[in-house]
């Protein structure tokens, strides 16, 4: 990874608010090195493509068959062969590449992928994930390749907001909400922190509109600085 | 050998009660729907279908499951902004329903037609997805085994074939269509053209005669062929 | 198969010789289906080829990677990335297709290849093959695909001569050479007798310049006159 | 990011003593030849090569053996007319062999290139080469646990890559350099040519250029190129 490699220390920015949305995705943009292969997850993950710098070398890959993936279709690009996982119609960069299912799968399994960027529900601080079922009996099952894009990449990046609309935190000492992959997670990024979670631990990385302090009382996982 | 059919009708004309039918597509990109259409309109019904998304909208594999034909859907995502023809048979408790992850999908069904007997997949492993199923550690990762889904019959949709049954496929609408063609005792294949062997390069045919037993064009480059 | 599946009684051709090498391949091309896809081993079986009908539909299969192979080149034709299994330049047919070496044997292994024909060092009555190692202690062991091909094909035929130079049956109660497929042998094509095997035992199809009571004489395994 | 190299020594500059190399080719027909050559002045020694073959005549594969930098050999079909470097150092007790069926070296291989912890191969069965190792039986049919074979180096001979690192293949040249471009840590591979991005149709390329780590451009057309 790239700025955050170089991090020697935590960050605190308490000098400004969360990160929207959209910085979110910057942040996360920043993050990827240059001439990386990304897989980004549906819905929010989608956004950090339209931060990755033009001359960055990134190659997007999509699940459904594709290397060089380009933005959004619009107007007359609209061609409904040519979509992404979540089925928006996307373009082909130069340099793109088509391959089967199997293939694609096998590529992303094979650990080939450098980067892969996912939503959750629930992160735990061991790095197991829970983005595809909240266990609602009365939810119809649906995992689509989320849990083949968890354990299928050299890094598993997940964004979320870090508290629920109820007030719950999403970083957690134990998913309660059914596991999508096992200790995957590498880093998590949230409006209000980058965390490092994994077999040492949460590690905070940066905060964005909370201190160190504030952040630890707010979440019911040890937290550590960096260089603690 | 490839038989070239007049009509989607004749393609599925013995498609049996019973059958376990892989349909291709993920989302509409794919998606064979004449030949579903043929389907519907042949009566066949107690099926196992498998495919990547339970139906969109009210057409293709939503109107085969509206017509009440499907016994057993094997998909990976079938909880969708537009599924609202599956979602009310599985309310109703209509329909039976296995959720697979969309790589293991993909490689099970690669499986069946490589001869594979069963693999050792890390996709899963952990989830409520692999609940009694063998897992076993390999070189220190974990792995659940997966077992192939063979398919009586195939429904594919391809952009072009050449009169022996050679495709090619467009952008991501490639998609499952390879795998399954290798999956199914009987692969009916609708495309766009047919055109003269010969004409496809054999360095670039995505999926060889072999695996195909039935094509028949479909489409407005169809009907105007038939016209001239 | 063809011709044999309609023979209703074992044909005894005692008003002639033994095949020749070149008869025994004709025999051979003569019972393959046409339209059939067919991999014709290394050496002996290779001949086949030159008695196929030309509008016989038969497409050959070579397995590093290709479905349309045709005759042997010779002169401006012999392109050195262009060989079939034993390494002889080959040709390319209208409606060829390349693969890759795993893509080629799971195409095999997955039993889509409808004949597969062979040379053998001994055959079993109930189908055992041995064809890859002599068992001789100082002999460099080197199987090639012979396993996989052994039971790649939904009919594996064998093409040999009955008896070894040394007079001794190569049809055998249980093969004392090293195996290189259990039960997969179909028929047995010799010299002077075309055989069924498996587990029914071994049925005499058709002879040459020799009486199925003769035959039987010289052999050690217990034989079978067709609709006994 | 896949790196063009200047020169074949470039691109093997950093392959350490040890080392599991995974050498493309059938016979002569897609062996990187020049590849081979610039290891051999490397100096690298005590490798694993795993390959079809164990080298033709003088040259390539062969001259590597000569050389006396492989400790071991795993390949399908060693014993060749002109495989007399192999033989010498076997029956001289210099090199160990480890004998695998063709499809099943292909496949595990793919193995380690899709992630895939192991899987059941209905090949060998039933012979010395399954000895040891663990048997099934699923759905009526025996079958043999086979272990992926992953490389840290595989040379791979395509025919044109673009600046990207995407492949395309000639003929049966293609044969196992697709498979062994996903199954090594680093992939080098040299073509007769480098095109610009955008140049090959991507529903053409083979292999993607996420599995190319080096490409060099070797032969007439590559010195024309230099010179023009």
């Amino acid at each position: 990874m790239t700025a955050l490699d170089t991090l020697d220390r935590t960050v605190e920015h308490t000098d400004r608010g969360p990160l929207s949305r959209d910085e979110m995705a910057e942040i996360v943009a920043r993050d990827i090195p240059p001439g990386s292969f990304v897989n980004l997850g549906i819905g929010q993950p989608t956004k950090v493509a339209d931060f990755l710098a033009a001359d960055s070398g990134v190659v997007l890959h999509t699940e459904n068959g594709m290397l060089g993936m380009g933005p959004a279709a619009v107007g007359d690009e609209i061609d409904t062969d040519l979509t992404n996982a979540g089925k928006v119609p996307v373009t082909e960069l130069p340099g793109a590449s088509y391959f089967h299912h199997a293939d694609s799968f096998a590529m992303m399994r094979g650990g080939h992928l450098d980067v892969c960027v996912l939503g959750a529900f629930q992160v735990s601080a061991a790095g197991d994930l829970a983005n595809w079922h909240t266990g609602a009996p009365d939810a119809i099952p649906a995992v689509g390749g989320a849990m083949d894009l968890a354990i299928g990449a050299k890094q598993v990046l997940v964004m979320m907001t870090l508290f629920a609309k109820d007030g719950t935190a999403k970083l957690v000492p134990g998913c309660t909400y059914p596991l999508t992959g096992v200790g995957c997670v590498d880093r998590v990024y949230t409006d209000v922190a980058v965390f490092r979670v994994g077999s040492q631990g949460v590690t905070v990385l940066e905060t964005f509109g909370i201190s160190y302090d504030d952040l630890a009382a707010r979440l019911d996982v040890a937290l550590r600085r960096l260089q603690d | 050998m490839t038989l070239i059919c007049e009509g989607a009708d004749e393609a599925v004309a013995d498609v049996a009660d019973g059958s376990t039918v892989l349909v291709g597509g993920f989302g509409m990109a794919g998606m064979p729907v004449d030949l579903i259409d043929a389907l519907i309109r042949q009566g066949a019904t107690d099926l196992t279908v498998v495919s990547n998304n339970a139906g969109n909208g009210d057409t293709g594999l939503a109107a085969l499951l509206a017509a009440g034909r499907v016994r057993r859907m094997v998909c990976s995502f079938p909880r969708q902004s537009d599924s609202w023809v599956f979602d009310g048979l599985y309310r109703a408790g209509k329909i039976e329903l296995e959720v697979v992850p969309q790589g293991n999908l993909a490689e099970r069904m690669r499986a069946a037609g490589a001869g594979i007997g069963a693999f050792f997949s890390p996709t899963g492993v952990g989830t409520p997805l692999a609940e009694g199923k063998e897992v076993r550690e390999i070189d220190g990762r974990t792995y659940v085994l997966e077992h192939p889904i063979k398919g009586d019959v195939a429904l594919v949709g391809a952009h072009v074939a050449d009169r022996m049954g050679n495709l090619v496929y467009r952008k991501t609408a490639r998609n499952f269509g390879p795998v399954m063609a290798t999956a199914a005792t009987t692969t009916i294949v609708q495309v766009a053209q047919v055109v003269e062997t010969g004409t496809l390069d054999p360095e670039a045919v995505v999926t060889p005669s072999i695996y195909v037993d039935r094509v028949v064009a479909v489409g407005a480059a169809a009907r105007q062929q038939e016209a001239s």
